[in-house]
């Protein structure tokens, strides 16, 4: 892995190619949709030469044809729900959102309808959004969201947040082959700032892993998404004040890997709980809260939990930074709880 | 003139969905329902005349008037009251109430959402893969008069006039929405003007009368399957009963009611079937009460059958 | 309080009179009217002689006139956005939801504009959106539902809950003061089975205060809404058998009051967690998730969470009883704490 | 004919707005912005014609091309441009992005809200609040062809109907939404069809004729200031650069941005002013000259501002 490289990569070097987070994401979509030919696209935008508006599609129409490729008029709520007749009939569309902040648009399709279907009466909905997240690229409150916690607490739904070219494309695969409404969350700020070794042709992530990216007895650092980055850059630090962390990164949200995360709350005794998303009522409580009940006797130190501020994501650099967690601010945030 | 075995088969289905309704209504007034439910009566020329009308392979997401949808389309009276009491019988086994997850995609029957109108892009997607695989199938989706001031009544016929997608809505218009009538829902009662401004084809029909129902359902699904893209279908009938169980709908005129309960869609069918000599009224009496004993029978099924068990909460919430 | 009385009041008895939790709401928003012109009634069938599908608005538009009580069409997302627009100029709107669990079809209006509006440029948006919530009453997954905590995460909303007559008439005079976007969640099994005194006239309960509802030395029970009923009967039970727990009502949800929740919680040094909504990243998250980090030093045990299960409410009675927490169930999970 | 003066006017805020976009897409393309933004070329006409329109107590809530509704109404360039840079002096003090967020009620502006098309429920409100008070005065809300395929669009159209509510809704149908040409959008572009539908009056008028587009503006807030209920104006233009600063647009047919070149709003208000001896090419040279000095006045003074101060972080979430 280069550009904002901590270090860390998810495949053996001699497995694939460094390839961008987008380009993984990329060609995962064009091999799943070379495998399975149920699989289509379809959001605003998407089709044509053009791509959509991070160009994640481009290239797909010429090569699988416009019918599986579809440009959809602006209209989240209904494109949504027809991605769910879709999978009802047996088709797995994967819908992109230009950006998750619009997914809010869609919301009762999602929540309501694909979510419950199957528990109410069987229909299996195989669909998955994709969702354009996250911010600290200056892109203002309608750009830069991190809505994963409405929906990890929404029953039915299967949530998750690569962190790594390698994760972006094993998991998307493992989302469009899932029988169930699966919400993929992609790090805007990835998109092109980070490279790692992808293996070529078939790669799939299991749903529900989380991934130990190192270990270090003093604490443990659970995140997911482009907080991973920022939390090994923060241990690597840590380290060379003897401090050793250990960063587990949660790639599924939903359901949780609560059996890594306990295991490695126990392990040493300490945690920190980051996502760039709002802190209060984020996904990190959760996690916070699962330790706090069932990892309780292991717990050598309060629960610390950092995340994006209870405001609107800012627009001006100096709001936006602060408003954002960062390697500086988990390094200090555990060098605290390391002296407790 | 239609087949006379089809018309007296429509009003066989027509009785089942009154029987049905009648012995619901009874039950539930006097406490051997569970939670609530809507009455069916005013909707049976509709949800039966769309039922007939449409092909085997063909996929329906009816609302809640549609029972007699799901009966012509296979589903058992068993099976829905099974539903309606909170049994691990119906199709839901007790996870959804009402009428509501009533799906049986072996029927071609997507089981209702509550949210209004979410059945209409479900029923868009239904469509919309017919037309990729090429198959000569038609999805058909029901929507209230009040489901028609929601925008995606309006995002849905878009986006099936622009993909001219095989897809048939089917609007209900019984005048009110829960309390509200029509004039305080929307300025113009028209709806096939609005399906039209959107490029979608629309037809009125009299959604009292069974025959004209199946007619405009069977021309408009045809011409759907033939790709000639989306019907909107604007069926006028009066909601005879309340919203639903609880509600004594006091709002309603009773002179309105008076008047529909004279073209009541039974009454209409059986009137021209005896008129037309194409059934006697000993052989509909016959009808009647036949679907009378299969709902008692029905209804001591669904009562005999079995609650789910609490331990099974959680099974099923993923595929 | 008589009816599904566990012995507790909140206003003095000689202070008012005994009436329903429905009737409480009905009676504070025509006092609203009556005292600000500005406010005014809106959402689906809420005017006329009908009254809305819970006759919380009945007879207000005899009272104050149709311009004031208004019927809306099927329309909860331009509705509520309509309700927004109001308030920006000036009045305050009462907007109905016919469930809370139709609010999710008004979500884009609520978390992207309502919320972010004061902040992005600072236009007050001084609306409430009552919603009736809460199940246990065999009304099946979209007439049963809990969805604070999607409000709770999103940065500039206010949210309560109240559990007594008192509180529902005072926090909503609150609310509708308040000149932010509140979302006001009714439980409807409290609707008509609750009673209680409630004083006359002017009274108001101000947005951001628990109420501690008993006090206990062993361990405290944090909830809100129809859970305090089952808590305080929990606690009663307890109490018999020398158990001894404090009971905090959260009241409002956003902005919690982590005084008290931090200061209860250090007293007793045993927390539970209870809310009817689904437990998985619930509003209870956030409690507990406070709790271990903030008040970690004064733990004697885990912080037990209870909740609704990760599943659609379910309609048939055995479901619906598994689903829900209850006395039964919180008394046991109290007494293993207190045993820790 | 209207007024001379009035006329003139007209084309110097068209060209103050042609100067601000300019000057922004210069920088932005330099790199001298701060995240993106949207040209305004093409849409000048629609939005300086409506805004002089309206009167100083009506309220706008104007979409992202519409630049020359918030100068017409008195938000300087210095704030604007303030805006865009982050800076504490924009309106939105650096807590909003690019032409978000621009929101002054004093000068009756409401701020835009990136998800389409929710500037027209709060516009519905706004315009329901002076039926409710009985006021004189009229919301203007702007949306583009894309936001028209949304649901939102319809719901705001049929309840205005059912209420008679003041509001005029100006379509800025400029062909594409982002990538996307109109034909993939809707099977009709026929908006004024669709607004009539719900029964709103419905008007459809030159985007590019600034003097059009005001009389259009015009009248549709005086029949709803008088009580006359909604209107609705579909304005047709072409958006001339892409769909934001980083859009090159390749998917738009070079043909057609040449067609509409010849129909520049600027170009074709000066001919006409000089044609009918209205102006002087050298007067109208002279407004452009002012408008160009305005604005690199306004650069200067935003660029000098200071940012926010990172511990406001949390300020203001609340009122
Ligand atoms: C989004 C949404 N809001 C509110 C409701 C509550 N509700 C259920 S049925 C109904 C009235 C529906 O009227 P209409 O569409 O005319 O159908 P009808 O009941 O008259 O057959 C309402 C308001 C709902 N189901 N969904
Ligand atoms: C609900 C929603 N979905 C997607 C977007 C992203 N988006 C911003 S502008 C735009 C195109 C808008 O087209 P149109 O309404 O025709 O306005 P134009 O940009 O052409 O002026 C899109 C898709 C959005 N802002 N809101
Ligand atoms: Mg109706
Ligand atoms: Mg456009």
């Amino acid at each position: 892995m280069t550009g904002n490289n901590f270090g860390f990569t998810d495949a053996p070097a001699s497995s694939g190619r460094e390839i961008t987070y987008l380009e993984a994401i990329a060609e995962s979509i064009a091999h799943e949709m070379e495998r399975d030919p149920n699989v289509l696209v379809l959001g605003e935008d998407v089709g044509g030469d053009f791509g959509g508006a991070f160009k994640v599609t481009k290239g797909l129409a010429a090569r699988f044809g416009d019918d599986r490729v579809l440009n959809t008029p602006i209209a989240e709520l209904s494109f949504t729900g027809m991605a769910t007749g879709m999978a009802l009939m047996g088709l797995r569309p994967i819908v992109e959102m230009q950006f998750a902040d619009f997914i809010s648009t869609a919301f009762d399709s999602i929540v309501q309808f694909a979510a419950s279907t199957h528990y109410r009466w069987g229909g299996r909905v195989p669909w998955v959004v994709r969702a354009p997240s996250d911010g600290g690229i200056r892109s203002g409150p309608y750009h830069s969201q991190n809505p994963e916690a409405w929906f990890v607490h929404t029953p039915g739904l299967k949530v998750v947040a690569p962190a790594t070219p390698a994760d972006a494309k094993g998991l998307l695969a493992a989302a469009v082959r899932d029988d169930n409404p699966v919400i993929y969350f992609e790090a805007k700020p990835l998109y092109r700032s980070i490279r790692g070794h992808v293996p070529d042709g078939e790669h799939v992530v299991p749903l529900g892993e989380a991934s130990i990216r190192r270990t270090g007895a003093d604490l443990t650092i659970i995140t997911y998404g482009s907080m991973v980055h920022e939390s090994m850059a923060a241990a690597g630090a840590l380290e060379s004040d003897g401090i050793g962390a250990t960063v587990v990164d949660l790639r599924t949200l939903k359901p949780l890997d609560t059996d890594t995360i306990l295991d490695a709350a126990a392990a040493t005794g300490k945690v920190i709980v980051v996502h760039a998303a709002n802190r209060l009522a984020g996904v990190g409580a959760e996690v916070a809260a699962l330790i706090a009940e069932h990892a309780f006797e292991s717990l050598d130190g309060p629960v610390v939990r950092l995340g994006g501020a209870d405001t609107p994501v800012p627009f001006s650099p100096p709001l936006e930074d602060a408003y954002r967690p960062n390697a500086a601010r988990i390094e200090s945030a555990a060098r605290r709880l390391a002296e407790w | 003139m239609l087949d006379a075995r089809l018309r007296t088969d429509m009003y066989a289905w027509m009785s089942l969905t009154r029987a049905f309704d009648d012995q619901m209504v009874a039950m539930w007034k006097s406490g051997r329902g569970l939670g609530g439910t809507f009455s069916q009566r005013g909707h049976e020329a509709i949800s039966v005349g769309v039922g007939m009308a449409m092909g085997p392979d063909d996929v329906a997401t009816p609302m809640h008037r549609d029972l007699g949808t799901y009966l012509v389309r296979g589903m058992t009276p068993e099976r829905i009251f099974g539903n309606l009491l909170g049994r691990a019988t119906g199709p839901s086994q007790g996870r959804d109430a009402n009428l509501h997850g009533l799906g049986d995609l072996s029927l071609g029957i997507i089981g209702f959402i509550s949210h209004i109108p979410q059945a209409l892009p479900t029923a868009l997607g239904v469509a919309m893969t017919f037309r990729h695989r090429l198959e000569p199938r038609v999805a058909v989706t029901f929507i209230g008069d009040g489901g028609t001031t929601a925008g995606a009544f309006h995002e849905v016929l878009n986006m099936a006039a622009v993909w001219a997608a095989p897809l048939v809505v089917v609007v209900e218009n019984n005048q009110y929405a829960y309390s509200t009538p029509l004039n305080q829902q929307m300025a113009s009662a028209d709806i096939v003007a609005k399906a039209e401004a959107h490029g979608v084809l629309g037809t009125r029909v009299d959604g009292n009368d069974v025959e004209a129902v199946y007619l405009a359902a069977r021309d408009s699904i045809e011409r759907a399957r033939a790709g000639g893209g989306p019907v909107l279908i604007q069926a006028d009938t009066m909601r005879m009963l309340g919203h639903a169980i609880h509600d004594g709908a006091e709002y309603v005129p009773e002179g309105l009611l008076a008047d529909w309960e004279q073209r009541d869609p039974l009454r209409l069918t059986r009137n021209r079937l005896v008129e037309q000599r194409t059934a006697t009224p000993e052989a509909l009496d016959s009808l009647d009460r036949a679907a009378a004993s299969r709902i008692q029978q029905a209804v001591a099924a669904a009562e005999a059958a079995p609650f789910p068990d609490g331990d099974s909460l959680t099974d099923g919430v993923y595929a």
